[in-house]
């Protein structure tokens, strides 16, 4: 049986579509650094397959905690452009009221959690939410990703301790792209990611994360012993980051780059050749995606941009269920 | 209504408040079957069973991490930290998570849970079992942080920090849990949260302190005969600054007491508003006592903990300045 | 001697200090082969080597315990945390561990060690990148806390720092890491630890301010020809409360200006510290200019940081009290 | 080859004596707080034997991060017991001044750390000072001796992935007596403590630490690796609390005892078993060693007792390397 069988043409399309989308954003993010349009950005460019599989599987009501890197997910995931682009311009219509840096999302209604900058931290809180979902009985699971860096993290060994004393339905999706920030993989940890599980009971799987079969493969495989309520799973995806760690970040003094962006590594590229091959796409219709993602993109970013900037005042709101005279009290002597 | 001690009347805050609400849900360390180490929640997993009443694995981060949690997503947990000394591997999610998830979601999620822990010395604890460390938590926007003085308090304020969809650091002082008994509504109440309580009223001197000091500061102006305006703060973020600048400008003379240590203790706090607002009216330098800036020693414990007769002698020379 | 920015002088301090004692090692994220995210340890690992200036796993419990275990065994660790908002992972181990190992054995083991971190914001860092943290460490008896705001003080304070013995957080303003250059010697030279500077003096009003915020007092202070004594404080922990005293006794006037927010930011000790010693020389209230008890926004941070006319219409409004 | 072959007659019978010392003084100090002479205790009473046989092997110049039952591994690695008892009483002799709960010992002449409360905290610092080993090239290796409990803290994590990426010399020592206070180990975590390793890259491995010889073997085995620089190393000594958590807790609520002192599963009482057995010693021998411990442990309390507390001056030294006008003054205002 094909491991896709269970996904149509369309799907396939679709997956592909938005790693391009995601690409193409991406891309058109970084050139809006260097504009001085948007702030800052972590590039998600190399890790669309796996995000794109995970975005595929997961289900509405599912939770998911991603990380800043997760650009093709949140698109996958059918979360509006504009309500990215806002946020990543920090305007008046940002749901976060601007208060974040970019990459900082929290899509409440599309069941996306909160994204926070200290790596590691929204594991625990995924544990949480995972306790929530078997004490009230409900449907779904709890999905989090996060880099290998997050790995060496305290979070990380708590979350995991918990949710396999917990028996919690959760799925620990590390997106290992090899760095973080400049430190190799193998210099994070002498263990084997997908193999850190057996530290708390957990079951663990290695992927191929830039491979679109194989990440739904695995992430299916995954959901469902976590679904059948076997226990938690960690699955380690094996990606790339392609560019630099962050906007600010430069490579030069730590890297020779490997997989570079549309080379025949690059996973997008590997899955329009699998897609070729199968005849589910043409070098036509490859062209006109990736054509219509960048006026896509273009046209959106264009059209945010002339959204203003949140009111000033709004900065000191929503600290408390009701506002304490301390921030009434700056509110009115600040602005 | 009957006499109860602070571990009973908080232990049937949280019997009756999880008997009306399902969501309400309490974690930590030895607090299932054991009941906690100082007992506050003796019974409750019998109650009501292993799944809403935790017994955690050892570590704190991932009990407030889980809390946190629970709280975006519907729940209202009640985590218990062992001692306040060990709150400190859950720094990190208190500071950058618990307490700004509401603001960097643009509310889009609230975190409604509460932290319960034991804090202060006079146990024999030493470094690791006495800490007041509510300047931590106070200089920390984004939280609520309480503190009772007595049963009632206790209770009632527990009670409203539950309901306030906040997250709450309830520090309870560990020397109080059973040393006072008094009469105690069985049923639920709350004080309002951010009021302190004017517990004697003068005109010499305003008194201000809370939490553990509070009986202390009653036995010394009561013994003297002291025409004091004793203030139990009971909330620590946000204080009442109304009550503390009403009673300052009525008695021109001030004190502020507590246990933390005095480098920015909140007592710098209290000094600074009061400096910043009502200076005019100050017949005296504002004077702290409190604990000194040293680890709390296991000997000699009782010279760290302000005493009647330091507590005395400050009242004294502002008065008689 | 040469003209130098703050990175550029900090990295000269760890080269030569380096070059001089082979117990001195530095770990850290990102601050070997990538010489660190702001570039402060640029070129130490290729001539130090690898283990001497370490890359380490992202745990900064790990960096912090590491290097405390290291100092008590004769080494001198420098360790860097990435952004001080990131140092709260570590934060049991700087106040349970790092701050009172030297107590608690009876000085059998010292921890020389010191933490240096970029702090403050002005970089578009929003929550988690801007972070001004010094309370929570001035709080913490054991420790010292130090602050410098220019390249020649950062020098001096570093080399300072690492020889003092004790453990140190040694917080960098970002914001000044590029942006000021002045002449540095090239050699090795020492800043008193505790010692404020008097960076101009006046008559009419003491500005008490530190770190990254003392480039904008004396801004206003020589914009508007304000006869006015500007302490940079340097040391946070221990202040210099002489140097403090001596000013406002003189000047009877008073204003304190940090970026941190302002409910116990470390204006609330020093509003304290006057009030408890020298209210009598006061001729107006003790006004703070402070960042806003809220979390550090994204967008309009500009409103976050105290700016000229928050700090002009404080120093007009105790002038013409 | 007996796993003995390297200890003598006379090592066993100390190792022997040695235990029972510790077990009497354990109990001796327990009756001394409810006498109200000491403060507090947290009993050692059924671990003595995994600790009598590390401090066997543990060589001078292994630098021991012990926690707080580790009685008998202080006796057995030569520390006078009126060093002991006096941080026991936090009288003016102890080198600690007063400052820390009984249990809580340092005892750097004798390459012993500091014990703190917080569960797990010396772990990392144990990292620190194995990395001082090898970077100064200096002979020995580092021991860290912490509950199956610690094995969730961040520490624990922290420490065991940096020991593993740096490739020290290092052994983590778990003594795993069942309990962290009322939470039974297969509520703390659904690993294997021995296991745990693999996550790290590190070496494990589970021994009886009731065991003399068991401890034995394992022990020499692990310090073998890892004196040889093949890494660090995890030992789950498998153990057993007999006593209460401490003298502050009851048990009754949480456990129906398993072993009780002196009982045939007593670790010391199967060592006893085994010396009997092999002949090396006899019921008098024995009826000897304990008498004389009992005598010993009564005359050195009754002996320290007498000694005074540390001045009340001296709790405001020692915060720093030269005092600060702040702990000058308090003292002067305080005293
Ligand atoms: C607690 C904490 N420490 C340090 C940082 C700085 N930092 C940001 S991203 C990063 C590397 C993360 O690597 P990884 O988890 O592999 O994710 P990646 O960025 O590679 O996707 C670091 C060190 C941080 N954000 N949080
Ligand atoms: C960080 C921290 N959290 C909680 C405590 C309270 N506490 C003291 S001992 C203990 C259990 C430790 O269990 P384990 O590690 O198995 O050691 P054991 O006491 O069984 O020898 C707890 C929870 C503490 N000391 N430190
Ligand atoms: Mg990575
Ligand atoms: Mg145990």
């Amino acid at each position: 049986m094909s491991p896709l069988s269970n996904i149509s043409n369309d799907q396939l399309i679709e997956a592909y579509r938005n790693a391009v989308r995601s690409r193409t954003l991406d891309i058109k993010i970084v050139n809006s650094q260097r504009q001085g349009i948007i702030g800052f950005h972590v590039p998600s460019a190399g890790q669309e397959i796996i995000q794109v599989a995970l975005g595929m599987l997961a289900r509405r009501e599912d939770i998911i905690f991603g990380y800043y890197r997760d650009l093709a997910l949140l698109i996958q995931r059918g979360i509006p452009l504009d309500k990215i682009i806002d946020q990543l311009l920090g305007n008046k219509e940002d749901m976060q009221k601007g208060r974040q840096m970019p990459d900082h999302f929290s899509f409440k209604d599309y069941n996306f959690s909160s994204i926070q900058s200290p790596v590691g931290a929204h594991l625990p809180l995924a544990v949480g939410a995972a306790y929530m979902l078997k004490y009230k009985g409900r449907e779904g699971i709890v999905i989090a990703n996060f880099g290998d860096g997050a790995t060496s993290t305290s979070d990380f060994h708590a979350a995991m301790n918990f949710a396999g004393v917990f028996n919690l339905k959760i799925l620990f999706l590390c997106e290992n792209n090899g760095w973080a920030i400049s430190l190799p993989t193998e210099k994070q940890t002498k263990g084997e990611i997908y193999r850190k599980g057996e530290a708390y009971g957990i079951m663990g799987k290695r992927i191929d994360g830039n491979d679109l079969l194989s990440s739904i493969n695995g992430i299916t495989e995954a959901m469902n012993y976590i679904r059948d309520g076997k226990g938690p799973y960690i699955l380690e995806a094996v990606t790339y980051r392609i560019g630099p760690h962050s906007t600010s970040d430069d490579t030069k003094k730590y890297r020779v780059d490997e997989i570079t962006d549309g080379s025949e590594k690059d996973p997008i590229r590997r899955l329009e050749n699998l897609l070729l091959s199968m005849g589910i796409l043409d070098e036509g219709k490859i062209s006109q995606i990736k054509a219509d993602a960048k006026r896509e993109m273009d046209e959106i970013v264009e059209e945010r941009r002339k959204i203003g900037f949140p009111d000033r005042s709004t900065m000191f709101d929503d600290l408390y269920a009701e506002t304490l005279w301390i921030q009434d009290e700056e509110r009115r002597d600040m602005l | 209504m009957s006499s109860k001690t602070m571990v009973q009347s908080m232990n049937e805050a949280l019997y009756s408040m999880m008997a009306e609400d399902d969501d309400i849900i309490l974690l930590g360390e030895d607090i299932g079957r054991d009941g906690g180490v100082f007992r506050v929640t003796d019974g409750l997993q019998a109650k009501y069973g292993e799944n809403r009443v935790i017994d955690t694995p050892l570590n704190e981060l991932g009990i407030v991490g889980m809390a946190i949690g629970m709280a975006m997503y519907g729940l209202k947990p009640i985590a218990e930290i062992q001692f306040q000394d060990f709150i400190f591997p859950a720094f990190d999610q208190i500071v950058n998570q618990m307490a700004k998830i509401r603001y960097r979601t643009g509310n889009q999620f609230q975190v409604p849970m509460v932290i319960r822990t034991p804090y202060g010395g006079g146990v024999k604890g030493g470094l690791y079992h006495s800490q007041s460390g509510e300047s931590y938590f106070v200089h920390t926007a984004g939280l609520r942080v309480v503190t009772p003085s007595n049963p009632y308090d206790a209770k009632g304020l527990l009670v409203s920090s539950v309901r306030s969809g906040d997250p709450v650091i309830f520090l309870e002082p560990k020397r109080l849990y059973r040393s006072i008994k008094m009469e105690v509504p069985d049923s639920l109440y709350q004080i309002e949260l951010g009021k302190a309580r004017l517990l004697k009223e003068g005109r010499s001197i305003s008194v201000i302190t809370y939490g553990s000091m509070v009986p202390i500061v009653e036995n010394v102006i009561s013994k003297n005969n002291i025409d004091a305006d004793i203030l139990d703060l009971r909330t620590l973020l946000p204080m009442d600054l109304d009550a503390i600048l009403k009673s300052v400008k009525k008695t021109g003379r001030v004190i502020i007491v507590h246990e933390a240590p005095r480098t920015l203790g909140l007592g710098a706090e209290i000094s600074a508003l009061i400096s910043e607002r009502a200076i005019e009216y100050l017949l005296s330098p504002i004077m702290r006592v409190t604990g000194p800036d040293i680890p709390f020693p296991y000997v000699n414990e009782e010279i760290y903990i302000p005493d009647e007769k330091r507590i005395l002698a400050a009242i004294n020379s502002v008065i008689n300045y």
